[in-house]
């Protein structure tokens, strides 16, 4: 582009509303990718991001999964860190005082190892003014029901959601795991039991195996698999989620630049998130931000609700 | 700590499969200990997808090209090629574009400066006991260097460690340069004719393991530098924990080694579990 | 490995018996990305390999659909051929001539548009006395049901099974799609109607967005993500699969390399099929069966069986 | 038909992003005819994953180095760098390992060697046209070539073919070399002039259509190459099919341009579809 017309051209609008929450622009951290924001302050500027995402919250401490927890594989990693956080206490102690000194919503993504423990994390969130949403995690497995992952049953998914809905005065988004055969039914469950937006996807479950010693290369046997590799499932769900509910849909999976964020854009999420590319270039977020900008200007765009959703087909 | 985009100043093979690579690193120096890390980016492009953590060999100036134009400052890393990121570290060359974060973690702690300091290093464990040795000379300490491994190829930078004013023991499980024989008999013999010494090492993991048993029987104070694999080298994506001393599966303690460690005062870790993998429980990410 | 060594090992053995068919190595192609087998005949000596697996066969022929049909995503690809293929009668007559010549056991990928054409079609392999096994693809949508995916169903999956099983008398291999909430579900289901053998994975769903265009990358919107991308998706349903079903299991998915054949096979697959990887090799299946003899052959195993299922956890 | 495991013997820039690339093949020439293709592996490890075709600019032999040993077969490419691929491709450097599988697909027909032929090439289209040039003038045609190309950069090797005995015409959108305009204004007008002539064609879509509209118009046998994405090359993958002239929801009739291809008489295609992406139907593989 000519300096000149670098000129001529008003930066274009990228705010957008998420669920209530105004957003300066659409690109945040995925949950469990940045820590609890304080990581990243040496590399990246905290106010120039959408918002920050916490790592997932739950009511007592949890210590998580057996080492090795992560591993490699053809362009894209496996995690099995098994939730590990400082829970709720610890982070309204440790973990707020910084996110209070910085000018961007705060979304406190969270889980429960029980359905009940799911409402007890969202009653503690209302607790914080500084909170700006909660982003639910029911990708877990519930431990009553033998194991089942809420977030593969819509009606698990549905009564988690319709409980913390009851018990949190804050927007709600929900997050979904891709691991079903329909993604399109959790989701009007979810947006029937009364999340404010979605958010997906979650980790596909895979495993790899280390053929020297014949041992799964992660601890836990499986992991979740995220990275670039995933992406074109990402964009497929994200799509087949946005055609089927009408709450703002937030899309993820494999973002590692501005062009990749563009295809979620495209599709009709309203809002991206960045995870496994955070540990590539801690910079990510901002490349990403610059280079969604740069391409509005291009295409003569002023606001980017003209973008999001133009897919053609 | 910084995320530098920078380049390669020179890349070169100093023993078989062993490189050395400086860095332009402009302000790096200054906030480096021993001990510490950087999150080195192989190529822009993939493979591989994640940075690759290495030790701290030296930071240094370069001398100066012209008068008048200040000195180059680099950081030196050294590296052995062992997957399919070094491999297309060891193909890089001079003014190659690279990034790399740090200076990360905790180094070792060398504010006591009390008795002597033995350093134990295997192969490319010898990489951040440089930058210690140094220290610790600095400090007015009498440092004695064992290093360890499989051939006379896996023993590193000799004359340097020498020219710090560092003893140096070889052993060699070859015999091929220095003692035929575990680097762990030398530590042995060292600590019952030293009993009042602190002991640093790095290396492999069995080795640390060994390490650890004898200075535990000698009661001597021990630092130890972990490689765990990592993702972000930064305490954010908690992939890189070791158990804590005293931990249980009904009060588990994980430490980061990325962020807490890689030193460790050997004290604290749970030596039952390092170094064995084991597949305890579920969970989902 | 010395000269020496070489001479003194004898070659280990590699063979293997899949739901009856006795194959001289687990190595074999995966359906439709070997054509009808002549394709490759210029690359690889097709008496070399285990198997020889045809594109998925219909009644009549199948034009499959628009262009693009392709599409390269990070370590993967996406199709969306929509089973073209020259259907059952133009195969008998101009495949099979070729096919007969090789002294290599055939298996024909078939499939239906509608329960009744599945049973049809595995009456007519029954004509076929040189095809050793069929393998039925459930991956496709159940016209009558809506487009529900066969494969997707443990009730619609066991009844195509059960009614293919009736018709052909031949071994019967059921291919599953990996587009699935639990694919033990649909295994258990698949090997209780009567399939012998168990192949998975087929492709994920996914989906790329030219960002410049605003258009879906291949022109049926959705296509089958396969490649390395996908492996270790792949390894953990075919770990799941065997843990779950005693009937022999075929590992698919992102095998570029005798390692990651080894990673299925270590696991419990009895046989492996390659697919993408003979687009970017055509001499990556003569490469993997090398590979994999040499692996036996420095970890002192003298057959294979010692080898597959040897995962420790 | 092989896949040649082989090497680079030159890789060099020609015009901005236009580079020639010779590599060693032994006996390729024998069986290449004008207009087949290769599929090209940029190299042993991703990206990218799958190989990239390209047409056979020329197929030859280098001079013998030494007395006795005989001389070497190429065959050389010409490419533009337009993404990944072909920019992992333009830093290739002689000795490189590559692996090229060909001579793939049906070229050109060149059997009827009455009349005139008129040979249109946009950009890069431009490179199987050599090879089909030096078929035709060898058997005594008279050939015009008309090249057609953004800037005067897009326009390859006009002294080659000049030498090959072709008549070149040359026409660039903003005229910065030869008319400025349409390569298809001069074909009408040859057409007019020549009406007794064979026309073939590569190039970009929409050329490929306009040349198709004039060549009926003028009712003129015209050959065209067309560029599918492709993922086999071999008629495998049946990834890369055209619709064949008759085409219908209810009687669809594909060809494979891999196999069928690249090359077919513009009778035998539906024009109606080609260069438009549409979204029929759904699907499962
Ligand atoms: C704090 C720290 C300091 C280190 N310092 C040095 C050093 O100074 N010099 C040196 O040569 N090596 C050092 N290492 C080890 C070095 O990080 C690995 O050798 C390197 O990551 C292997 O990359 P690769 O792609 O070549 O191997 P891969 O092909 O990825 O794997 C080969 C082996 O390396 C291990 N590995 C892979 N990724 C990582 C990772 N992210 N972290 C740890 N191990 C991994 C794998 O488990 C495997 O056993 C250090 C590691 C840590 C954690
Ligand atoms: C029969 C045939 C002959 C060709 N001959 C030549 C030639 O002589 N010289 C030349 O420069 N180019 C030729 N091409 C085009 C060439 O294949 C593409 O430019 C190349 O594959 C782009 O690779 P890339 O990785 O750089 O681009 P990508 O980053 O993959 O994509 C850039 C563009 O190239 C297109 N493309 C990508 N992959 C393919 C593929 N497999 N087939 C076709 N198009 C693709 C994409 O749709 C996109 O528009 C030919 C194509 C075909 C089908
Ligand atoms: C190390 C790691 C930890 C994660 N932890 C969480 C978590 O605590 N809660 C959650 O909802 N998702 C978690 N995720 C999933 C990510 O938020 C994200 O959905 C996924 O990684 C896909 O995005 P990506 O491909 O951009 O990484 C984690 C992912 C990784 C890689
Ligand atoms: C171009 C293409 C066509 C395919 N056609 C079929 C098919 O006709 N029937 C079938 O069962 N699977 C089909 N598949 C799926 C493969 O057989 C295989 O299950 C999948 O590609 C995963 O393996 P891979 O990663 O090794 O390619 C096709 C895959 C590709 C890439
Ligand atoms: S490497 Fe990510 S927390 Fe240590
Ligand atoms: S490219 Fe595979 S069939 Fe033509």
């Amino acid at each position: 582009m000519s300096e000149l017309k670098k000129e001529i051209v008003k930066r274009p609008d990228m705010s957008v509303e998420i669920a209530g929450i105004q957003l300066r622009n659409p690109v945040m951290p995925a949950s469990g990718t940045f820590g609890y924001g304080e990581e990243y302050t040496p590399f990246i500027d905290m106010e120039k991001i959408g918002a920050i995402v916490t790592k997932g919250l739950s009511l007592k401490p949890k210590a998580g999964n057996p080492t090795p927890r992560i591993a490699e594989t053809v362009s894209g990693m496996l995690n099995a860190i098994g939730l590990q956080n400082v829970g709720i206490d610890a982070f309204i102690q440790h973990k707020m005082p910084f996110l209070r000194t910085v000018n961007t919503p705060v979304i406190a993504n969270f889980f429960g190892n029980t359905l009940e423990e799911y409402g007890e994390v969202a009653k503690r969130l209302n607790d914080i003014p500084e909170i700006a949403a909660g982003e639910l995690n029911i990708s877990c497995p519930n431990v009553k029901q033998g194991g089942i992952v809420f977030g593969t049953d819509p009606k698990a998914a549905s009564e988690v959601v319709a409980l913390v809905r009851k018990n949190l005065q804050k927007p709600l988004i929900v997050k979904l795991t891709p691991n079903v055969t329909d993604i399109t039914v959790v989701a009007r469950a979810v947006e029937e039991a009364g999340a404010d937006a979605i958010a997906c996807i979650n980790t596909l479950t895979g495993m790899s195996v280390d053929v020297n010693t014949r041992k799964p290369r992660i601890a836990n046997m499986t992991g979740g698999l995220s990275g670039p590799a995933i992406r074109p499932v990402a964009v497929r769900m994200v799509h087949q989620v946005v055609q089927t509910v009408s709450v703002p849909v937030i899309g993820i999976g494999g973002i590692m630049k501005a062009m990749d964020a563009l295809e979620f854009l495209i599709v009709g999420a309203k809002a991206v998130q960045v995870g496994t590319a955070n540990f590539v270039d801690p910079t990510a977020m901002i490349s990403i931000i610059e280079g969604i900008e740069e391409f509005l200007v291009e295409e003569g765009i002023d606001d980017i609700h003209d973008l999001i959703g133009s897919l053609k087909f | 700590m910084k995320n530098y985009k920078t380049k390669i100043i020179s890349n070169q093979e100093i023993s078989p499969g062993y490189f050395r690579m400086k860095i332009l690193a402009p302000g790096f120096g200054e906030n480096a200990h021993a001990g510490q890390f950087v999150m080195f980016r192989v190529q822009r492009s993939l493979p591989p997808l994640l940075r690759r953590p290495f030790g701290i060999f030296r930071t240094g100036f370069l001398p100066a090209d012209c008068d008048g134009l200040p000195p180059t400052e680099f950081v030196e890393l050294v590296y052995k090629v062992v997957g399919s990121g070094t491999s297309i570290m060891a193909e890089l060359h001079e003014g190659d574009k690279v990034e790399l974060l740090g200076p990360l973690g905790n180094g070792f702690d060398c504010t006591s400066r009390k008795g002597e300091k033995i350093l134990v290093g295997g192969g490319i464990g010898l990489v951040p006991l440089y930058m210690l040795a140094g220290e610790l000379v600095a400090n007015g300490c009498k440092v004695r260097l064992l290093m360890g491994g499989r051939t006379r190829d896996d023993i590193l930078a000799v004359t340097e460690f020498e020219r710090l004013g560092v003893e140096t023991y070889i052993s060699t499980d070859d015999g091929s340069l220095g003692e035929a024989g575990l680097v762990t008999q030398v530590l042995e013999r060292k600590l019952q004719k030293y009993p009042e010494t602190e002991v640093f090492t790095c290396g492999p993991m069995p080795m640390l393991a060994a390490v650890h048993d004898i200075c535990v029987k000698y009661k001597t104070p021990l630092q130890v530098s972990l490689e765990e694999s990592m993702a972000c080298g930064v305490g954010a994506c908690l992939g890189c924990v070791v158990k804590g001393a005293g931990h249980t599966e009904e009060k588990p303690s994980y430490l980061c080694s990325c962020k807490v460690g890689p030193v460790f005062k050997s004290q604290y870790l749970d030596w039952s579990a390092l170094g064995k993998k084991d597949n305890d429980c579920g969970g989902c990410a």
